[in-house]
């Protein structure tokens, strides 16, 4: 597809509420390591409300309706540090996007980039603090340089996807300084951060949909 | 796992019924079992709320009640509750002085708390924020912004309900609060894990004979794994980091807390406290309060902490005042 | 064995010093740490003695204390303290008006209070016998001076401790507890064994997946082994065999006490006595106060038992009424 | 010997401890199948108690105030079931043999009457609860005649150790009635008592030290 329409969307939620649902446990175990494992039911029970709602709204509603409604319903259902951020994503996004009717390469850099400052702000956490901001920074930046080359939506995505596993390697040298792995400290070198792990799932899984 | 639950899905919810049906002290609002409230308010006090994840009854809820706190937003286990919830909870016991939420040092709880504040905010309630951070463990010296919060809120709390209580303002009260939460220092040691219903399964091990000091109470690393050695001789590494902190000198008075995680015997916990009244001792000062039992926990994990506030003037009354809530009833000292 | 102590011997002695540290409401005579007493005494008042192996925190001598009990014996774990130390609890207790025995139905301690008893009687000290028999488990109906006492011996202690408290004479005192005695059942379930310091191994084995309904606070037998039951089923079945013989119709009063065995975290506790209550709320019948945390533990044993007291005219106010003790706190319901 | 005097007394105290020294850990394992196990613990204790007492009285103290501070030493150290009964046979025995400067046949009878008799009053225990009662009733009933025959002590007390060792196979039919073990019911048919098998082992070393 070469924009994401509001029916898209609902897919789209769908899309990462499956991949969620089999990625639980891997999640869970990635997040016992330096943290308290929650993680992996957090994303699952988000997404599963969030496309509940979604999909009970319908595509008439718009995009932004449906992305706020999202976000609404995690921030409801999955108030731990990861779902309430990216509920806080949804909702920013939502903002972002009022107004719009498909979502091109320059809506989704838009997204991308409402998403990443609203969990900067929400959480307080800088670059390098070894967040899930340290994958979505960069993966707006990319849709940034592909939405001024005028690329089309797929291949931008794809950069975008290519970029994400590049910082989620680039979170092992980092030193976590937020949430409950900060507690673990230089034994966090090495590991690839948790968040960002999520981070790169949400671009990998739109980038899949979006291939078709 | 061996617990007694139907489906861990239901896990809080069941344990809130349950807590409903046993004290009409408390009830809910917005229809929403996790925004728990006394049942009763006092027109014109401060309100105070907390929040938290389950799984460490008493905290929080335990402490909603007459002089301790009016509020609770209830997480799952080991995980914050919502924004809304908080908001809820705000909006109810608001009587119009405002609002203290005290709260432990947590990344989901301190998002949604400020989340909340900003709604309460735009509905005209004054918040306030004290966020607990008494591990001594969690982080060094001159980063205390790090340390978690764990069972030496209990202090926090006493003190901020009485303050309350007696009347003063959301400024004093706070200030009150504040200075609590600046004088106490806590360090735990666990000596095995516990299991979250959902997940079924231990959080992480400890070795058979192996105890970790300052391990948090959902399982964060402390500062090392050992092997358990003798009572005496873990109340003593454990309260050199206190004293290194807090000094305790001739005629100095403090109030103690020393809390069992859950699976850890009373009788163990008094073993311990015997050798923190000793230490005290050596150094000719009082431990004028004391409490033992279990007041922070993790679920079934074996362990206690410590929790030691120094006293002064103003701090002593809060502490010694009386409280009665479903979990915790202390007549005045 | 997973245990903050010094020296298993002196498990005892350093518990009980740590317990004189913390609490200077109760004291010891006889220069011996095992007798322990309430630091001040009401003159006239009759005087109420219990006693019992340790290892049950906060059993039993954690409900001495004002409107409670004046003194208690204690033994090692899991063993009767000595006639003659009893007999000093006695000498030292009695205000001219006598004194009640209250313990639980375990043939060790038996022979010692009677020691005791015999030994007070040549002092010429009245002393009359309550030996709370509990456990509907540990025998059948008809045969209940054969059952063990366990948790619900606190609803004897509170009855008597408030009887005496009112001033009431040795035999009113002694009738009262009884009458509570009579009218209170308690069942029992563990999930997992405990381990007596001394001997550093768990006492029995219970399967990872198997719970026994009925067994006793040392692990003596219950009813049998089975697959480990949604909590739900497992209240139903417990109770069950405490309807069977205290039957609850509309309109009848009861005090319930849902107690920890020591390694069963509160949120599980509430979650039994949510499904406690509805079966109540089907019956018609009201359940007027209740108590649920740890009241009589077996060390680090994880299980809960549910006791159930019909109530009174008599019986009511009794257990309504204040109390305050190192380990239980009770403002007037 | 053909009687026992005070000095001899202190010499079979001795011979009693030694012996649950050595008997401890068969006597925990017994006590174990249906009980608590501290049987052992408590019999070792209380005559290493007992023995330092009366070592330290001396046999210028005579028969019934050694019995009787053994008792009373007894009563203080180990103060379960047997620990006490046991004190309390001890006490009852001196009580018995007041005024007495030698045990002969008719002594020792009325000793273990008066031993048993003090043990049923005290746990309210009947013939047939599987009880040390079962061992040291049949005892005491053989001594007594005995006793009325004029045997010499040696041969009474060899008849009495037999007798023991013939009752306590008998419990094994009974069910228990009393102590930790009553729980276990029916279980308990087929093993032997405890307590029982306490009773024989002072009545054998008893008649071994008589024997010299
Ligand atoms: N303050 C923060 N700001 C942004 N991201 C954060 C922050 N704290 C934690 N994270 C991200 O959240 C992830 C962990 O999420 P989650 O398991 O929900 O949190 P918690 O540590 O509270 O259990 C981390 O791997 C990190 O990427
Ligand atoms: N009431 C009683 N009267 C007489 N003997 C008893 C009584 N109860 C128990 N016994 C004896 O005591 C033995 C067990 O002793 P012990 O282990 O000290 O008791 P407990 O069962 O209290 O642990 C039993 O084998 C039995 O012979
Ligand atoms: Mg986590
Ligand atoms: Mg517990
Ligand atoms: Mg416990
Ligand atoms: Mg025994």
């Amino acid at each position: 597809m070469d924009a994401i329409r509001a029916e898209d969307l609902i897919s789209l939620i769908r899309a990462w509420r499956d991949m969620f649902a089999v990625q639980r446990d891997f999640l869970i175990a990635l997040d016992g390591k330096v943290g308290d494992s929650d993680l992996g039911i957090t994303m699952a029970k988000a997404f599963a409300a969030a496309y509940d709602t979604v999909a009970a709204e319908g595509p008439e509603a718009g995009l932004s309706k449906l992305l706020r409604g999202a976000g609404a319903t995690m921030a409801k259902t999955a108030p731990s540090t990861m779902g309430t951020l990216t509920a806080t994503g949804f909702l920013r996004g939502a903002k972002a996007l009022e107004g719009k009717d498909t979502i091109g390469t320059p809506e989704l850099a838009a997204f991308w980039r409402a998403y990443a400052t609203g969990i900067a702000e929400r959480g307080k956490a800088r670059l390098g603090d070894k967040t899930i901001l340290d994958v979505l920074d960069p993966v707006a930046g990319v849709l940034e340089a592909q939405a001024a080359s005028g690329a089309a939506l797929a291949p931008a995505l794809k950069a975008a996807a290519d970029e994400a596993e590049a910082a989620l390697e680039r979170t092992r040298t980092m030193v976590a300084q937020h949430g409950k792995a900060a507690a673990f400290q230089e034994k966090t070198v090495g590991l690839q951060d948790a968040g960002a792990t999520v981070g790169v799932l949400l671009v990998k899984t739109m980038s899949e949909v979006v291939a078709g | 796992m061996k617990k007694f639950l139907n489906d861990p899905a239901n896990f809080v919810d069941e344990m809130l019924d349950g807590i409903y049906r046993a004290h009409p002290q408390v009830t809910y609002v917005n229809d929403d079992r996790r925004c728990l409230v006394v049942a009763s308010r006092k027109a014109g006090k401060v309100g105070i709320a907390t929040g938290g994840g389950s799984g460490h009854l008493p905290l929080f809820l335990g402490y909603v009640g007459d002089n301790m706190l009016d509020g609770c937003a209830v997480g799952g286990v080991f995980q914050s509750p919502s924004a809304e919830q908080m908001y809820e909870v705000t909006k109810a016991i608001d009587q119009g002085a405002g609002v203290l939420y005290i709260y432990g040092n947590y990344t989901g709880d301190i998002i949604n708390f400020d989340m909340a504040a900003e709604l309460a905010d735009l509905d005209g309630i004054a918040v306030k924020q004290v966020v607990g951070n008494d591990d001594v463990a969690s982080s060094v010296v001159g980063e205390e912004h790090k340390r978690r919060g764990v069972a030496g809120i209990f202090f926090v709390y006493k003190a901020a309900g009485a303050a309350a209580a007696n009347g003063l303002s959301l400024d004093e009260v706070t200030r009150l609060a504040d200075k609590a939460r600046l004088n106490v220092r806590t360090i735990g040691v666990a000596l095995s894990s516990c299991v979250v219903p959902e997940i079924g399964h231990a959080t992480f091990d400890v070795g058979a004979d192996e105890m970790e000091i300052g391990m948090g109470i959902h399982g964060e690393p402390g500062i090392g794994r050992t092997k358990l050695a003798p009572a005496d001789a873990v109340v003593d590494q454990m309260m050199a980091r206190v004293f290194a902190e807090l000094p305790a000198g001739r005629g100095d008075e403090f109030a103690v807390l020393v809390n069992g995680l859950g699976g850890t015997p009373k009788e163990e916990l008094y073993i311990l406290f015997r050798r923190v009244s000793q230490l005290f001792e050596e150094k000719g000062a009082k431990v004028k309060y004391v409490w033992i039992g279990e007041f922070a926990t993790a679920m079934e994990m074996a362990g206690a902490s410590i929790s030691v506030l120094k006293l002064d003037a103003e701090l002593d009354p809060l502490i010694a005042a009386p409280a009665n809530t479903p979990f915790f009833a202390h007549y005045k000292a």
